[in-house]
């Protein structure tokens, strides 16, 4: 599976990496902005492509649209360092597959990833409660 | 008219208030904003690769290589969270200021600066022993610093910034005409680089520079540089508790004020 | 007299402002306490687990269980760490409010609170639609809120608060003798704990909230609650900008005002 990871701090996207890495059936791509990463999806197809919501320029928001109008089936995982559950709305009102919060136990992260794969849609326990 | 007056000092009350909440607020979004933007992310780093070393150490024999390179990375997180969060600290509370006095404070500041622009060149004269100011009065001078410093940084591409705090003479005018002048800490932050362009729009730190300068009741100015780039300068009273301590103080500084240029009254206007 | 007015007006300025200067320096001030005091001890905790681990690494056949051990120390510190920042975040930038609206940060809050305390009851009460609030007034609201309700926490040891956020009116005097009533936005905290007990020392809290509402032309009031607990009481006025939102508002509250209840402004005195 490829998975591309868009944010534009270079430690997220590390720590992303690290996350994944004993992941033996993925592969990691990253992108640093909105414009990279549509760039990069119009080349490679990626089976998930996990959107940081603050992106610089262009918001993950928008991103997350216009990933969608260009392949409607794009399963997308709304990234953040925010967690309100306006923000989380959003995303999934948007079309996103699921939320995933920074300040989250990181392991969430891959479930987040297995769960998406899998067809279905993600939020963490405590996410959902908040709803 | 004196009625005209009135309406117009309660009127500027009115917007002191609002602006000093407004600088209040923004100063919070801006500290949030670094917490957020820089502070999350090395912490999302640090416990993703601490989840890395788990998934490592599941194994009974854990490769070497593979701890040291995820080590590494928490090792980089941990850092960067480190000097952030002391930079945020020392720009709260610049402890310092109280506990060693303003001199020791300023030097640290300026080491800040030094380490993280090594290319440009800051001086700092303390000519005068400053180690019984009033707290109030060295924490004014340090913030008034602090600002300029900052602004000369962003706004001056400057080669040069040079930093003198000295005790000297301020002028207060007397009853009539007379004038008489006061000890007072003069505080100058000047730069060689672009100068005051335009009639800029309206930042917080001028604002806060001057505030706290007048909350002393001193007196404060921007001016060109001799350079051609920009010069801070405020003149703060030293504190009159009936005369306990003015007089020492001002033996204190060593022949302050005695050199005509130690006094910087005449030219500052705020 | 108009010149004794003027000097009592002009004095009662700089107090506000050496006040709010100060009110500026000891949030400073209590921050860079937290972040030193909390953040500090688990950034140590952190490196050290780092080191730790550099040190297991070195070895050519690391231990599992070592880097496990070692793992938990930095895992455990920097959960801890992640909840500090939380916090401290949520109290400085209250980002919600902006970005979804007053009710929804509320909700946020008292979550935060209800997760501590989950021995106090808290309750929030928003009986209208308050997504088209001004900004700036929404901000208000929700710092007022904010601080009556760490209050009710720190000082009360109630067991029931109750916020209160809801449209109604504020009177005002107009020219003459004859009273006006305006659209306000009335918030009121209102706890069942020990009340006010002394006229107590001049808090940052209180004098924050007052100021505020005064910034906005608003009516503010701390009184006995009906359980002998506190009330903090606010009337805020609703943004009035040529008319271009207050009718719309007002009908957005659905009825009210209707009852006399809704109106506090003869209750409140600043
Ligand atoms: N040393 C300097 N050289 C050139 N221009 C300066 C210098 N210091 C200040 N300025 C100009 O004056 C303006 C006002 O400065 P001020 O410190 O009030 O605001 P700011 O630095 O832009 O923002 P902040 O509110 O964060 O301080 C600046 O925006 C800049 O244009
Ligand atoms: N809900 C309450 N119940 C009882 N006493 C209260 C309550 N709220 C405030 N007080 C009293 O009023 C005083 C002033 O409150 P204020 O919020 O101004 O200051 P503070 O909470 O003590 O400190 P801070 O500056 O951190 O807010 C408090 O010290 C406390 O004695
Ligand atoms: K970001
Ligand atoms: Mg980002
Ligand atoms: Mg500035
Ligand atoms: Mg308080």
């Amino acid at each position: 599976m490829r998975i591309l990871i868009v944010d534009d701090h270079p430690m997220v996207r590390e720590g992303c990496r690290g996350i994944l890495s004993r992941e033996a059936d993925l592969e990691v791509f990253d992108a640093h902005n909105a414009a990279e990463a549509l760039k990069a999806c119009a080349e490679t197809r990626f089976d998930i492509i996990v959107v940081d919501i603050n992106l610089p320029e262009v918001s993950g928001y928008k991103l997350l649209q216009d990933l969608l109008k260009k392949n409607s089936k794009a399963k997308i995982l709304a990234f953040s360092m925010n967690e309100d559950p306006g923000f989380v709305s959003r995303a999934i009102d948007l079309g996103a597959c699921g939320f995933v919060a920074k300040t989250e136990d990181p392991a969430d992260f891959l479930k987040a990833i297995r769960t998406v794969a899998n067809g279905e849609k993600y939020l963490s326990n405590s996410m959902a409660m908040k709803l | 008219s004196l009625a005209g007056t009135l309406e117009c000092v309660t009127t500027s009350n009115r917007d002191l208030v609002a602006q000093l909440i407004d600088v209040q607020e923004s100063e919070r979004q801006d500290l949030a904003r670094e917490l957020h933007d820089e502070a999350g992310p090395c912490l999302f780093a640090i416990r993703a690769g601490v989840m890395e070393l788990n998934g490592i150490s599941a194994r009974p024999q854990p490769e070497a290589g593979a701890v040291r390179d995820a080590c590494a990375k928490v090792g980089r997180a941990s850092e960067s969270l480190q000097s952030l969060f002391r930079d945020v600290l020392g720009r709260l509370s610049p402890r310092g200021v109280v506990e060693f006095g303003l001199q020791q404070a300023l030097g640290a500041l300026v080491d800040f600066w030094r380490v993280h622009h090594p290319d440009v060149e800051v001086v700092l004269m303390c000519p005068h022993d400053l180690a019984t100011l009033d707290e109030k009065l060295a924490l004014t001078a340090y913030r008034i610093v602090q600002e300029a410093l900052t602004n000369a940084f962003r706004h001056a591409g400057a080669e040069r910034i040079e930093i003198r705090i000295a005790l000297g003479w301020i002028e207060t005018a007397g009853r009539l005409t007379e004038t008489d002048a006061a000890p007072a800490l003069l505080v100058t932050v000047e730069d060689n680089g672009v100068g005051l362009r335009s009639p800029s729009g309206r930042g917080r730190g001028v604002f806060g520079m001057k505030e706290r300068t007048a909350h002393l009741g001193g007196r404060f100015a921007i001016e060109a540089g001799a350079d051609g780039g920009l010069r801070v300068a405020a003149a703060l009273p030293l504190a009159d508790r009936e005369g306990d301590g003015v007089v020492e103080r001002s033996e204190a500084g060593n022949g302050a004020g005695t050199n005509p240029s130690d006094s910087i009254g005449n030219r500052l206007n705020s």
